[in-house]
């Protein structure tokens, strides 16, 4: 029970260490340095340590510093308990949903299985819908409570694209689940051992409508409607300031990384490498013993599993830099009048395919 | 252990459910509704309905509770509104809702008594997975299934002509 | 020069898709970000590297500005090491902003070489709107808008430039001298 | 079964001490200067014309309506989807009549003009 616990502890801190320690940081700084590089620019490098740069990595201990230490500012007219609480109810959503997400399989250590995921939950992908949905009441209240015309458009926009999505992005993946028949994220990752039998392959449509709805559903660009800078200044967090300003930030962030690992884990083979099953890799170590063997085997899993995520982190920075934002009701008609009816015309075949195979 | 869990839960659940009620401004009632639903489905996994649950969590807490907030932030009702108060000295209400709850009260009092609670009833591993849920609902209850969706589709033409038609 | 786009273009079904122009577009901006992240290796392997970019480094690389560029204000230094400036007041007067201050100095009769000068000659750029109306204004090629742009600073009391700082060379000046005496000349003053 | 909850209950109260020590560190490090016009609501640099309390239009209002429908469609279709090889031709044909009432409604909403945005 206690060795339990522990092992679950620290997965737990493992998964806060990459989100909260290292990927919001560090994605601050790939935003800026990736656009730099995509524009010919050489971007953020001001930012030093007795003379040395570092690429400007700096930078982000910089930010991190500079929003610790700017004022908390309440505007006049704002609901002041609201106003401090929604970045809080935020935050938490973004760094709960990776309770269910494995980032690895299972590994025989010490005569022990480990299972590398914090929460095993039957309901698993559900689960992940279910903390989105409650997302969206930071951002409204955010919005609310500022007091401000902006901040309430924004808001608004926030709530009504957020809500939007949320179902086409439900309905996108019902494709998925008719193929591995689990909701289990674990096993849903397990079967694609199998090259032949990734998402990818089997759910084209469903993973491109998939990461339209996800990227739409984190409000960024093309779809960042809500916080259009030249629009309504910054939307639902013009009024925000410190911190708190950057928590918002720093949900969407890890929101980013939360997308990437669930698109990785449901279409690209989760922590897998083509072709090579657990199973190949385990005999290629055996003189390590089954611990050293299976210990080797889960850091090569990992390893892969980050990898990937690192690359859809970077085709959304891509996307970010490289397409203009929608107009507000170009994104309710794709959101309502073109990914719906798409998704549910998706699910239909699928299960004529299925049908027909069987 | 559950009960442990259970106690916490439950008087977290109670308390935002009072809240709902005592609080001035309506998007704080809101959000205490919002908070309430959350526990309630702890409750919910904690008796092993974990499907339940979940859809406590998307279809209530996220989805009815968001129309909530827009109701609320689309009336942007103040937080102490003339009529608001006068609805405090509604005497009949006020009888009239004191027995409703006392009736209610009652009536879980004498359940609880009827059960024994001493052992509780044991349940299969896969009890209250979306699996077993899905195998009832669509073999045995078929056609309730497919009335919701009638109810649906008549709940949907009802917002839209609510929300459609021209006032002039 | 004028061109018109043809919006009554019939778009096939898979363009209205626009799948092909995203993805045209992210090939164009990842082909940028690769080429640029990876372009050192040809250095290390000894060939030179080419930069195929228009950007300029900033801080690090400067670029040459065109004559016509209105910069800061800048009072010119004649061969002889005088302000080529008489003190006649006409900047100070069309100027929209009032950010030049001048105190004449007059010929009290021992001088020979010059017979009117600036006492004092201030320029305040924090006030400064760039129009180039002093360069305009003056008779005598004295004041001038040079290719300098970096007046930034922390403190406004700074910024009000005094005749010692405001001096430059002639020589430094040429192309914009030329430029003036080209472009005024044209429209007859 | 419950523990499997265990760690989404440790996560979940992990969370509310990251985002909550953050909101308590900005509020306690940052400086306090105080004074009229520095609290007013930012609109560019003016004071506020009109209040932002004020009623909004009803087409916010039926996409909330519409979302809470379909979520709830969608929710019917999760158990369905992970139990859809065991169900075969039947729960092929069942899923095909709820698609298909709510495709009308769909259309019917499409028609009526509840999901255009000017």
């Amino acid at each position: 029970m206690i060795t339990e616990l522990l092992i679950t502890l620290a997965k737990i801190l493992f998964i806060i260490g990459v989100t909260v320690g290292f990927f919001a940081p560090i994605l601050t700084w790939v935003e800026r340095k990736q656009s730099a590089i995509m524009q010919d620019r050489i971007g953020a490098n001001r930012a030093d340590i007795l003379g040395f740069t570092a690429l400007g990595l700096f930078h982000a201990i910089a930010d991190a510093l500079k929003m610790f230490t700017k004022e908390d500012f309440i505007p006049e007219g704002a609901n002041k308990i609201l106003h401090t609480l929604s970045p809080i109810i935020a935050v938490i959503p973004a760094i709960l949903t990776f309770a269910v997400v494995p980032f690895g399989g299972v590994y025989n250590l010490f005569g022990r299985e480990v299972n590398l995921v914090i929460s095993d939950l039957d309901v698993g992908l559900l689960f992940v819908f279910a903390i989105a949905s409650i997302a969206t009441y930071g951002y409204v209240i955010a919005g609310w409570s500022s007091n401000n015309n902006w901040s309430l458009l924004g808001s608004m926009r926030t709530a009504s694209q957020m809500i939007s999505y949320e179902v086409t992005m439900g309905l996108t993946i019902i494709g998925v689940l008719m193929v591995y028949g689990s909701m289990r994220l674990t096993e849903i990752g397990a079967i694609q051992e199998d090259f032949s039998r990734w998402g990818i392959f089997l759910q084209p449509l469903g993973f491109l409508m998939f990461l339209t709805a996800a990227i739409a559903e984190n409000k960024r660009i093309p779809f960042d409607n809500p916080e259009a800078e030249s629009e309504i200044v910054a939307g639902y967090f013009t009024e925000y300031s410190g911190l708190k300003f950057g928590m918002f930030f720093m949900s969407e962030f890890i929101e980013m990384v939360t997308i990437s690992a669930i698109v990785t884990i449901l279409f690209f083979g989760a922590w897998h490498i083509p072709f090579l099953t657990t199973a190949t890799l385990l005999s290629w170590f055996e003189i390590l013993g089954t611990t050293g063997a299976n210990l080797l085997v889960m850091l090569i899993h990992v390893g892969v599993f980050f990898a990937k995520v690192i690359f859809f982190i970077w085709m959304q920075m891509t996307i970010r830099w490289t397409l203009p934002r929608f107009r507000y009701d170009q994104i309710m008609k794709l959101g309502w009048k073109i990914l719906l009816p798409l998704s549910l015309t998706n699910v239909l075949v699928t299960g004529i395919v299925i049908l027909m195979l069987h | 252990m559950e009960l442990l869990i259970f106690y916490p839960l439950a008087g977290f659940s109670l308390m935002l459910a009072l809240g709902v009620v005592m609080n001035k401004s309506p998007i704080g009632s809101a959000l205490c509704l919002i908070g309430m639903m959350l526990g309630l489905a702890g409750i919910f996994a904690l008796q092993q309905a974990h499907f339940i649950a979940i859809l406590q969590v998307i279809i209530y807490a996220g989805a009815i509770m968001v129309l909530f907030m827009f109701v609320i932030m689309l009336l942007n009702l103040k937080g102490t509104d003339t009529k608001w108060r006068a609805r405090e000295r509604n005497t009949l209400l006020t009888v009239l809702t004191t027995f409703l709850a006392l009736g209610v009260l009652y009536k879980v009092i004498t359940v609880i008594f009827e059960f024994n609670l001493d052992s509780p009833a044991k349940v299969p591993d896969t009890f209250g997975t979306a699996a077993v849920i899905g195998e009832t609902l669509f073999t045995d209850f078929v056609l309730p299934f497919e009335v919701a969706s009638i109810l649906l589709l008549a709940a949907m033409v009802g917002a839209v002509v609510l929300a459609k038609t021209k006032l002039d | 020069m004028a061109y018109y786009v043809n919006r009554n273009v019939k778009m096939t079904w898979w363009e209205r898709s626009y799948i092909p122009e995203i993805l045209r577009g992210m090939y164009i901006t990842s082909r940028h970000f690769f080429l640029n992240l990876f372009g050192f290796i040809p250095f290390f392997l000894g060939r030179k590297k080419e930069r195929e970019i228009f950007t300029v480094y900033y801080p690090e690389e400067m670029v040459k500005y065109p004559p016509a560029y209105r910069g800061r204000p800048v009072l010119a230094l004649n061969e002889n090491g005088h302000p080529a400036c008489v003190a006649c007041g006409l900047c100070e007067i069309a100027c929209p902003a009032y950010c030049i201050h001048i105190d004449p100095g007059c010929n009290s009769g021992k001088q020979n070489e010059i017979e009117r000068w600036p006492e004092k000659f201030d320029i305040d750029y924090a006030v400064c709107i760039f129009c180039g109306n002093c360069e305009e204004a003056c008779p005598e090629e004295a004041i001038f808008m040079s290719d300098d742009c970096e007046i930034s600073m922390l403190d406004r009391k700074k910024m009000r430039y005094t005749k010692e700082q405001l001096l430059v060379p002639v020589a430094e000046l040429k192309d914009r001298i030329e430029f003036t005496r080209k472009m005024y000349a044209k429209w007859n003053y | 079964m419950l523990d499997q909850y265990t760690g989404v209950a440790i996560m979940l109260l992990m969370a509310i001490g990251i985002a909550g020590g953050m909101v308590l560190m900005t509020s306690i490090l940052g400086p306090k200067k105080r004074f009229a016009d520095k609290m007013e609501p930012f609109e560019c640099g003016e004071s506020q014309l009109v209040s932002p309390r004020q009623r909004f239009s009803v087409k916010f209002y039926l996409v909330a309506v519409l979302f809470v429908l379909f979520d709830i469609e969608a929710v019917f279709f999760f158990p369905w989807a992970i139990l859809f090889k065991r169900l075969g031709v039947f729960g092929f044909v069942e899923m095909l009549l709820f698609i298909l009432i709510l495709g009308v409604g769909l259309m019917y909403v499409w028609r009526r003009g509840g999901l255009d945005w000017e």
